[in-house]
């Protein structure tokens, strides 16, 4: 039903395990940590496929990108948050991000034990001969039979029903679209800070709660990667300086 | 399976009694033969021998033969608890699920089986069935290779009106229907 | 026709054999042992033992079940056969998220959004969706506000199986349910 323009469809927890075992690491927490850099720019792939669908007529297949990018968002904020405390130990989590690291070790091992089922499902649906049955009451002529529960109101109310939760699905959509945008202000964010000369992250992330500094965190990363600065940091758990490389923004 | 298996005998009957199940009609023997790849002969033998197997009590179904033509059909002695059965499947009350179709197709109508099953979010192949059944949608050849669905006039009449613009708030959703099908996938690309 | 000759264990079998027939779609346990005037009992030894009777190489159907329902089809050694001349349900490609999805609710279900969405890492509101749309899994209420997705007849039908424990390697996979996903899957999670 779905066209799918790239081949490549898999999810978060997938390509995790295609870059962990591509290292031929274990699933731990460390080698999440190792494999974040390639994650994120996995999701610049993504977000380039994005923008070239922009300009496409198809819906679906936009739609499928975006969703996809939100789920990997969502798997990226955790990573950031193992790497974080790899880089940045004066990041304090709570409990429950500490639980969070520890789930994505967890579920990422149950995905690699989940793993060879889908490939049975799928040589199986590809080779099994269907079976058939019979169109309900084929045999029964079709004779008038009005239900007693129904008259117009009652249809009515149901049809409201029903578009009241097809509408809260195009909002759904919106959100998530929401969501994506504000990651890209962040980046910017971060990019015009660095123009301005502040060269510590401890003082873009001061002011802000715990999930903005995450991604002002991932922002920085991505910027890294574009090589539109360099950082250093002085010793292992030392704040990190940020310079803007000599290339243009 | 290869039409080297359906010449053993046993698969053969096998073969005749899935294709006359799935047939639900007479089927002539000619066609039959050409079907399952055997000669008349055959059939006529695997026919005999199914018919046999199917007289045993423990079966509910039996073979029926009349001029060359063969069809499956309930034993006589069901024919009370058949007739009960179906009537009182038909006499039900409306699921939530079936008037919500319903009143889709009553609104919106006509819409193919693709459109609806967008709205709802959900297959709806067997609540149309249902609602086909009880003589409440009907459904009609549209443009492409699908059906569309509709309400009938009986049903209209049953509920007191007329036309369908007199349901409730009719026109204002009819304002909205281009908006809530768009992200529909044509029909035509699906079945090709 | 009375009830007390459906309580004859042959005449039993051949009863529930005439009611699947003619209804065609899958029959709840509940109105099985209703129209039949027998427990619930009776009607699950009366299928086990159609469903043996079925299954001798003689026969052309076997019986489903999925969840208390009951339904005949045929048997997928003559889907060649009928092919030919039935032109539904065409067995599309799945994308890898439908797979994944599809296996594991296969599997493991019945299983809560919220409980696919921990197995497979991301949000499958939308892929499920598409997955009802396309009657390969239903959603059922379950005990709580949260729906049950399960698997379909229409997807057991694609694989040419009666049960969903004919699954490949099911008994070793369904191990781990008990043993990897304790607390996973039983736990009764609240979906967002």
């Amino acid at each position: 039903m779905y066209q799918v323009r790239t081949s490549d469809f898999s999810g978060p927890l997938e390509k995790l395990l295609e870059f962990i075992e591509t290292k031929k690491l274990d699933i731990t927490t460390f080698s999440l940590a190792q494999v974040t850099g390639d994650f994120l720019s996995h999701i610049d792939s993504l977000k380039n496929e994005i923008r070239e669908a922009e300009h496409s007529e198809d819906e679906t297949t936009k739609d499928n990108l975006l969703r996809m990018l939100a789920d990997f968002l969502v798997v990226a904020a955790q990573l950031i948050l193992i790497k974080s405390k790899s880089l940045l130990p004066q990041i304090q989590l709570s409990q429950e991000e500490e639980e969070g690291i520890y789930d994505l070790e967890k579920r990422l091992k149950i995905y690699s034990q989940l793993k060879p089922i889908f490939a049975l499902v799928k040589k199986t649906w590809t080779e099994a001969e269907p079976s058939y049955s019979r169109a309900m009451l084929s045999s029964i002529p079709t004779v008038f039979y009005p239900p007693k529960n129904v008259d117009v109101s009652k249809m009515g109310s149901a049809l409201e029903k029903l578009l009241n939760t097809v509408g809260s699905l195009f909002l759904e959509k919106e959100t998530i679209q929401r969501h994506l945008y504000s990651l890209e202000d962040k980046i910017s964010e971060v990019s015009k800070k660095i123009t301005e000369g502040i060269s510590k992250f401890s003082e873009i992330i001061s002011s802000k709660t715990k999930e903005e500094a995450i991604v002002l965190f991932l922002a920085l990363l991505h910027l890294l990667r574009e090589n539109t600065m360099t950082v250093s940091q002085s010793d292992l758990f030392g704040d990190i300086s940020i310079q803007k490389s000599s290339q243009n923004i | 399976m290869s039409d080297i298996n359906e010449k053993n005998p046993s698969s053969l009957v096998s073969a005749l009694e899935a294709v006359l199940f799935i047939f639900g009609e007479a089927v002539d023997i000619k066609k039959l033969s050409n079907i399952l790849s055997v000669s008349e002969e055959e059939v006529l033998v695997a026919a005999k021998d199914l018919s046999s197997q199917l007289s045993s009590s423990d079966r509910g179904i039996m073979l029926m033969e009349k001029e060359g033509k063969y069809m499956l059909s309930t034993k006589p002695q069901h024919a009370l608890l058949i007739e009960k059965f179906v009537t009182e499947n038909l006499k039900e009350d409306l699921t939530p699920a079936a008037l919500e179709t319903l009143s889709i197709v009553a609104y919106f109508g006509p819409l193919t089986r693709a459109q609806i099953d967008y709205l709802r979010g959900v297959n709806s192949s067997f609540i149309l069935r249902s609602l086909l059944i009880r003589g409440l949608v009907e459904r009609k050849t549209g443009k492409g290779l699908a059906f569309n669905y509709e309400v009938t006039f009986d049903f209209l009449k049953f509920l007191g009106i007329n036309h369908v613009s007199k349901m409730p708030q009719y026109d204002e959703y009819q304002k909205l229907k281009d908006q809530y099908f768009s992200g529909v996938i044509n029909e035509e690309q699906v079945t090709s």
